[in-house]
């Protein structure tokens, strides 16, 4: 193949990197959401590109990057409704404002 | 016999999940009965798996594609869940009844975050651990914001929602590495491939290490990965923080152990290094800042993250078991967690009496709580020595056995910290007991405490558990070491 | 001679490299021509659409229809095409400009990148994929990407209002759809649609009918047409998503609907009415494509027909349809279907008592389905719950 | 050279987009970012000859995760307000924190030498992922069933209007 | 194998504790005579065991050895010598004592009282009969915990400060004490005290050897207590009840000396010599003791604290009798050295028996007076001898006792001391004996002069006490207080009652540490 392993590597690093930028720098609790499905993408495409370039035979790499899809539709289905929920109850997702369990 | 068998505990825990889930559907009555079904079927799941347990010697085997390793150490967490399985339904049945009209989707989610623990200790994959992980992950967000009316448990969820999603991505991160390393994801093959691995590849498995000690620090409750600990303890419903505080944290170990010895039993010597490093900051954290808590469910998530601590000792010191050896570290972790389950849920069982009569978790309302009450005092006194670590109670077997495998294998500075966090511990729990036994109450004579009766069954069923592994540890070390038939051969 | 497609290609294809190109770079030409061509296509059927439909609408409601632009109002269609290139372009204020602008384009792509791997005849396909029926519905996710952004850009409350209308509606009305699209790839053991429509022996609307039904149905509503245009209801919520566009944007969402619509009628003629399939139509593929494009807007038209009939629901029906009704049957569907399947094969029996088996079957999960539903109707009805004081005492309120 | 051309086209637009939806002061222009994120995610499946991923991308991100963020973006609306900070006050430290990750991860994995193995992909992977979703992978399979099974009566649970 | 003594004479107490807690709470009456009369039992065998172990004190009677936790290699191992003999003596009689003495005196919440106080006895006679190391810790740390909640419940009013910082500081040692046992478990392969000493563990690395010496040293120090650690003691001994008070003081605090004797000085005897005579870390810890505690007591006006503090005191003539046998090693060539490490090993376990009595009878008699006064303030007394004076002369017995006057009790474990370490250590023997001097000073110059001498004041004492009625002792304190002083009289004319037992253990000692 045309393209080296690494590039795809440190493409997706650079994902995991930037995804986890945003997970510590969001205050909004959806934007740590979009934080962690960008690192979730870069496992996936490192996943991926293991699977394409040092064992293509057995389908290992795909069959754990859809389970990686699965549970991140999970994950997201029950956090939008955590975060509905506290928006409900507190009127903010502002991870700094959720601050009822300080003592 | 068929090795499938050993599975079966597992099936009838799940089935009782089905069943109560799928009853609860039909109709629209209130069915009182429901948390009793859920209790049979974890009792049934408890008798056989102690049946089989006694039955023959297994030997390790993984089946069904590699993903599942049958072996004696899963059928020790299968005990485990099912013993958490019941107690937690036990505590919840009158506490739950309350707060929430949702009885069925409650225990079924109880039981299947409880499934989740016995499957994560029976995965020999890395899907298979992740997907498990991500079970009793997603089943524990759920069940922390259960009580979705009140804005504590809907904050203490996203919380630990948000913590939780951050750590297994990362984890993921550091599967998907060890993947590319060895060309597997099943943790034989993963051993296999890395026992003869090209030098300048190794620097992949360090950083893979580091992300998977991320997923399971967060499961385990270690510094630096426990900031969601005391929020989720304290905004969870009370019988969700008992079954954090032990069934989570005993599925945690249950991964990390499986992982660590299994897949990368070549890198002791670095994992080693980082678990102990993780160790020695949980221990003094978690103890310093219990200190200062003045609510109980937080006193105890801080102490569970310094009890988290002295369990990982054990597995620093991880040495191959043979028949004979007195102390070994994987054992001592596999007793401590026995110890600290009796105990902890004890404690949080009077802690739901209390909160469920009182409507209180502050420790400075428990002030004269003997008078008012000497079972719920005088069993919790037995519960709090425990978690010191005073002879005659578990605790002290299961520190016993911990500190003398951190001896045995010279990790002297380990052993020093541990001993030094367990006075400074003894600080903020004798706190608790200087409120029930030594502070009068403020007002001359209020009622005593009258406990619901599967309250006062699981105090003191947990009471005399405790008392029984301090005093008569034989058969529970013996269990505990049998307990290492894959792990460590 | 018998195969004119082929012909044309290689004809083109070698004066291209005739002119010094590369075989590569040849067919990369072939393939931009060919995209190009279908689009071309579809728009000028969008034209014959929009004219056949309103001609269509007056003969059901009693009226003439267009009738004053050419002979029968042919030209209808033209004039509004001129008059919407040439009308102004109003962006309101406070909208979001860029996703504004990106929002019809999204509309317009998310119908035509469908095409891309349509069998039109033998052999002849844009690109034929292993995954081409969940490419299918993958695409159909940025349609409703589309009208969110729209909805939300436009800075207006109806707008809004109709964009999450229309999530609630096309996300929920994807799960029996797609589950429905299984059957056909349960039955011809692939996602390829080309081999969909080969293994279609005889069309899969006899073998599945309750799939094709569950499918027609779904996928109305994904196309928001009545009895499913909650997103556009014009006495609620003034157009819809697109209620602030003009000129050529408009025309663009007004296109897409139509054309969706048309490729509804295209996705029912590959997956169960054999698509290209037809007499001779492995002969001359050309006349696979007339076939294809005949069954295609047959269908068009009984949407139509349908959607003039039938009044608009009501959202909470709406949704209840869906998941009280549509689901549970199309997973019971594509389960009997799966297991009929196994077990027929299993047992290698004649094609004719197969089929026969499987139309029993499918009729009677429907009857059986239409039956429970008629009893349950009136038991559905809301569980009012009061919960029971929690014990605070008092002084300690969170409150 | 044509994938070296597309590799470097969705790269950058993965990246860029990934950035924008990390920085941008608008969530939802970030939630429509991180779109056109999965997009560049997608193709670059597509370039690992992987197109059932690349499809189950743009389905389940696209088609569900990004919609379902941006419902709930539009639903929390209070919280869009233009003059709401979005990033918290260690920022900065977060931003000096990834930059190290990136250098140290980045590093290992160009420098280590892998041991790559070319060869080709099976023909028709699909079929052969159905088979291994049911035989080897099938306990983790059912028990992804569990998990959205769960996920889904937690969400309902959970986001339900208050009775 | 016969009747199993000392199991009986341990868990006896346990037993009568379970009957506690079946009787009802009201009937409070019930819950202290049964505990009283039931605990003459255990005061019965143990003087059986006293006579029995007579013929023979070198060697351990009535050993018991049951597998308890094998998977650890622990066993329930217990026997008996003449140290022990004595020390169970003391502990059943002083526990028996202070019953009768509760009887009277405890008013509230009676039955959790009773039944951790026989908890504690429980603990206390445990640690005396073990012979393994785990057995030994268990019962060290059961004793710790009846005595925490004692004081913290019954106790004074700065109570919950005083027992966190016992408890906190006895769990601090014991931890150490722990991972010393484990140590020297993974040293030697067995938990079995005595074969542990037989097998010398690090003998040959000094610094893992000096590590363990030091773990064990500092719990027991802590238990002694020994100078810098002896924080605890002034507030636990002050706050606690007066029979908590007693049984600290009598018993409690020997147990740390105890373990030095049966522990530190078999199984590390060059280590211990090490910082005994080469690096005398601990002959002047023990010097700094008795001169510091005698001169603490000279400043305190608060009786209860005096006391607890002139235990300070006293018990560093143990610590240096058991360093000057220890010291003893390093300078084994010289004659009579052996000699000279009995005696005073005779003398520092004498010291435990009668400073357990003398100090027990102080307690007592101080708590009588507060029971009376409610002020422990030697300021508000004055004069008592013309009013109280059975008070009075027991008091002064007891004093004399204390201060080590010949003819009773505390004069010939003084003198043992001083006598054996002199001939090893002289220097520090020398400065030690200023503490007699001291301790002759605050006993006449507090205790005679200002409480019972001079003139009794009537306005002052009212104002004080709040017109408090002072009576002479009462019956049931006399009963308390007879046995004492017996046993003060009995053995200042015959201290070979005891040191004919205990003589055996140290020669037996000796004998093996010395080359």
């Amino acid at each position: 193949m045309a393209i080296p392993i690494n590039w795809f590597l440190v493409l997706a690093a650079g994902l995991f990197c930037i995804g986890l930028y945003g997970v510590l720098s969001r205050r909004n609790a959806i934007g740590i959401l979009m934080g962690i499905e960008l690192m979730l993408n870069a496992v996936n495409i490192n996943l991926i590109t293991f699977w394409r370039y040092i064992n293509p035979v057995k389908l290992t790499g795909q069959v754990f990057a859809i389970f990686v899809f699965t549970v991140a539709a999970a994950e997201v289905a029950v956090g939008l409704a955590l975060v509905i929920a506290i928006y409900r109850n507190r009127d903010t997702v502002i991870v700094e404002e959720i601050d009822l369990l300080k003592e | 016999m068929h090795i499938f068998l050993f599975l079966l505990p597992q099936l009838i825990l799940f089935l009782s999940l089905v069943l109560v889930f799928g009853i609860d559907l039909v109709g629209s009555k209130e069915k009182k009965w429901l948390p009793y079904l859920a209790l049979t079927g974890t009792t049934i799941s408890l008798a056989v798996s102690i049946y089989l347990f006694g039955w023959v010697e297994i030997t390790a085997e993984s089946v069904l594609g590699g993903m599942i390793a049958i072996d004696s150490f899963s059928l020790y967490f299968q005990i485990f869940a099912a013993v958490i399985a019941s107690i937690i339904i036990l505590l919840s049945i009158e506490y739950m009844a309350l707060r929430s009209p949702y009885q069925g989707e409650y225990y079924s989610l109880i039981l299947l975050a409880c499934f989740s623990i016995s499957l994560l200790s029976v995965s020999a994959d890395l899907v298979m651990v992740f997907i498990s992980f991500e079970l009793l992950s997603i089943s524990s967000y759920i069940l922390t914001g259960f009580l979705r009316n009140d804005p504590k448990s809907s904050e203490a969820a996203i919380k630990y929602f948000l913590y939780g999603s951050i750590a297994s991505a990362m984890m993921l991160y550091g599967m998907s590495l060890l993947y590319g390393a060895t060309a597997s994801t099943n943790l034989i093959q993963i051993a296999q491939g890395l026992s003869g691995i090209d030098p300048g590849l190794r620097w992949v498995i360090y950083p893979a290490l580091v992300l998977l000690m991320v997923g399971f620090g967060f499961k385990t409750v270690t510094v630096p990965f426990h900031q969601w600990s005391p929020d989720a303890y304290e905004g969870a419903p009370t019988p969700v923080t008992a079954f954090l505080a032990v069934g989570s944290i005993g599925a945690g170990f249950a991964v990390l152990i499986r992982v660590m010895l299994t897949a990368l039993p070549d890198f002791q010597v670095n994992w080693a290094a980082l678990i102990a490093g993780l160790s020695i900051m949980s221990m003094t954290l978690g103890n310093l800042v219990a200190i200062s808590q003045k609510n109980i469910k937080r006193m105890l998530a801080y102490s569970g993250i310094a009890h988290a601590g002295y369990i990982l000792i054990g597995l620093v010191s991880w040495d191959l078991w043979y028949p004979g050896m007195v102390f070994d570290g994987v054992s001592g972790v596999l007793i401590y967690l026995l110890v600290y389950l009796a105990a902890n849920l004890g404690a949080f069982a009077v802690v739901i009496g209390f909160e469920h009569k009182l409507g209180s978790n502050q420790i400075s309302d428990y002030a004269g709580l003997i008078q008012r009450s000497p079972l719920m005092a005088g069993t919790m006194v037995v519960f709090l020595f425990s978690l010191i670590g005073i002879p005659g109670t578990g605790g002290f077997v299961g520190k016993l056995m911990i500190f003398g495998a951190a001896l045995r294998k010279e990790y002297y500075f380990l052993a020093i910290i541990a001993i030094i966090n367990s006075v400074v511990a003894g600080f903020y729990y004798l706190n608790v007991i200087r409120y029930m036994f030594f502070q009068p109450l403020d007002e001359p004579q209020r009622d005593r405490i009258q406990l619901p009766k599967t309250l006062s069954a699981v105090i003191i069923l947990t009471c005399v558990f405790t008392l029984l592994m301090g005093l008569f540890a034989q058969p529970f070390i013996q269990f505990v070491q049998a307990s290492l038939g894959l792990i460590t051969s | 001679m018998a195969d004119l497609i082929n012909l044309i290609e290689n004809w083109i294809k070698n004066i291209l490299l005739g002119w010094g190109v590369t075989e590569s770079l040849a067919v990369f030409i072939l393939q931009v021509l060919g995209s190009v061509l279908v689009v071309i296509v579809c728009f000028v059927i969008v034209i014959a659409l929009i004219w056949v439909e309103r001609k269509l609408a007056g003969r059901i409601q009693d009226r003439f229809g267009p009738n004053r632009a050419g002979p029968y109002g042919i030209f209808q269609s033209f004039a509004d095409i001129i008059k919407i290139f040439t009308k102004e372009y109003i962006t309101p204020v406070g909208a979001e400009k860029g996703l504004f602008n990106i929002a019809p384009v999204l509309a317009m792509f998310s119908v035509l990148a469908i095409w891309a791997v349509f069998p039109f005849a033998i052999n002849v396909v844009g690109g034929d994929i292993h995954v081409g029926v969940l490419y299918i519905v993958a695409i159909g996710a940025f349609g409703i990407l589309a009208i969110l952004m729209a909805g939300w850009s436009s800075n207006n409350r109806y707008a809004l209002l109709s964009a999450s209308r229309s999530v609630a509606m096309l996300i929920s009305y994807e799960i029996p759809m797609i589950i429905s699209l299984l059957v056909p790839v349960l039955l011809a053991h692939s996602m390829k649609l080309s081999v969909i429509v080969e293994a279609q022996m005889p069309w899969n609307i006899f073998v599945a009918p309750l799939a094709a039904l569950i499918f027609g149905i779904s996928s109305m509503a994904e196309v928001g047409k009545a009895p499913f245009d909650l997103l556009e209801a014009e006495s609620e919520l003034v157009a819809g998503y697109h209620t602030e566009y003009s000129g050529m944007k408009f025309g663009m969402f007004y296109v897409a609907e139509f054309l969706h619509q048309f490729t509804v009628g295209a996705l029912m003629a590959i997956f169960f009415l054999g698509g290209w399939t037809g007499p001779l139509a492995v002969r001359w593929p050309i006349l696979g494509v007339f076939y294809f494009y005949g069954k295609t807007f047959f269908i068009y038209l009984v949407i139509s027909w349908i959607r003039l009939s039938l009044p608009r629901i009501r959202i909470d029906e709406m949704l209840n349809l869906n998941w009280r009704f549509l689901i549970p049957i199309s997973f019971i569907n594509l389960i009997a279907v799966a297991i009929a399947d196994r077990v027929m094969l299993e047992f290698n029996l004649a094609r004719w008592i197969y089929v026969v088996v499987m139309f029993l079957i499918n009729i009677l999960i429907l009857v059986a389905a239409l039956t429970i539903a008629e009893k349950n109707e009136k038991a559905v009805e809301r569980v009012e719950f009061s919960p029971r004081p929690i014990a605070v005492p008092p002084g300690k309120e969170s409150k | 050279m044509v994938p070296v051309l597309i590799f470097g086209l969705s790269s950058v637009v993965t990246l860029g987009a990934a950035l924008a939806v990390v920085t941008n002061k608008n969530i939802l222009h970030s939630a429509f970012y991180l779109i056109l994120a999965f997009v560049g995610v997608a193709s670059i499946y597509v370039l690992l000859e992987a197109p059932f991923i690349a499809v189950v991308q743009v389905l389940v991100y696209i088609g569900a995760i990004a919609i379902l963020i941006v419902f709930a973006i539009m639903l929390t609306r209070r919280l869009l307000s233009k003059d709401l900070i979005q990033r918290n006050a260690q920022w900065g430290l977060s931003a000096l924190g990834a930059t190290g990750l990136f250098l140290v991860l980045g590093w290992i994995v160009y420098s280590v030498n892998w041991p790559v193995k070319l060869l080709t992909v099976p023909e028709d992977p699909i079929s052969v992922l159905g088979q291994e979703l049911l035989s080897t992978y099938v306990v983790p399979f059912e028990i992804a069933s569990v998990l959205l099974l769960a996920a889904l009566v937690g969400a309902i649970l959970i986001g339900r209007e208050r009775e | 194998m016969n009747f199993p003594i000392l199991t009986a004479i341990t868990f006896i107490p346990l037993l009568i504790s379970t009957i506690v807690l079946l009787i009802p709470k009201s009937k409070e009456n019930w819950i202290r005579s049964v505990s009283t009369v039931l605990s003459l039992i255990p005061l019965a065998l143990s003087i059986y065991i006293y006579i029995a172990v007579r013929a023979d004190p070198g060697k351990m009677h009535f050993t018991e050895e049951y597998s308890w936790i094998p998977a650890i290699d622990v066993y329930y191992r217990m026997g008996v010598d003449g140290l022990s003999a004595v020390m169970l003596v003391l502990t059943t009689l002083l526990s028996t004592l202070c019953y009768y003495y509760s009887i009277y005196t405890i008013k509230n919440r009676v039955k959790e009282y009773y039944f951790l106080f026989l908890l504690l006895q429980v603990g206390m006679s445990g640690v005396f009969v073990s012979l393994d190391f785990i057995f030994f810790y268990v019962f060290w740390e059961i004793g710790l915990v009846p005595m925490y909640l004692l004081i913290g419940i019954w106790g004074g009013e700065r109570r919950i400060y005083a027992s966190i910082k016992f408890f906190l500081y006895t769990l601090a040692g014991s931890m150490a004490m722990l991972l010393a046992i484990i140590g020297v478990y993974l040293a030697t392969g067995t938990f079995n005290i005595l074969e542990a000493a037989a097998a010398q563990p690090f003998a040959g690395n000094f610094a893992l050897s000096a590590a363990a010496f030091w773990a064990f040293f500092v719990a027991f120090a802590i238990k002694v207590p020994i100078f810098p650690f002896h924080t605890w003691l002034p507030d636990a001994h002050t706050e606690a009840p007066t029979a908590g008070s007693v049984i600290l003081a009598g018993v409690l605090l020997k147990l740390g000396a105890y373990g030095l004797i049966r522990i530190v000085l078999p199984i590390f005897p060059k280590t211990f010599a090490f910082y005994s005579y080469n690096v005398p870390v601990i002959p002047i810890l023990a010097v700094i003791s008795i001169v510091y505690g005698a001169l603490v007591c000279m400043a305190q006006w608060d009786l209860k604290r005096l006391i607890a503090y002139s235990s300070v005191s006293h018990m560093g003539y143990v610590t240096l009798g058991i360093s000057a046998a220890a010291a003893s090693l390093a300078i084994s060539g010289r004659e009579g050295t052996a000699t000279s490490a009995i005696i005073s090993i005779n003398g520092a376990s004498l010291q435990l028996f009668t400073h357990g009595v003398i100090t027990g009878g102080l307690f007592f008699l101080v708590g009588m007076i507060y029971d009376r006064a409610h002020t422990r303030q030697i300021r508000d007394f004055g004069g008592l001898g013309s009013k109280v004076p059975y008070y009075y002369g027991i008091m002064m017995v007891t004093g004399f006792a204390s201060l080590g006057l010949p003819g009773l009790a505390g004069f010939w474990s003084e003198f043992f001391v001083f006598r054996g370490a002199f001939a090893i250590i002289p220097i520090f023997a020398i400065i030690g004996v200023l503490g007699i001097v001291f301790t002759a000073a605050y006993i006449l110059w507090k205790i005679v002069q200002h409480i019972f001498l001079g003139e009794f004041d009537q306005e002052k004492w009212d104002q004080v006490t709040h017109q408090a009625k002072l009576t002479d002792l009462a019956t049931f304190e006399k009963i308390t207080m007879w046995p004492l002083v017996i046993l003060m009289v009995l053995i200042g004319f015959y201290p070979s009652l005891i040191v004919r037992l205990l003589n055996g253990v140290s020669t037996a000692l000796v004998n093996n540490i010395l080359p």
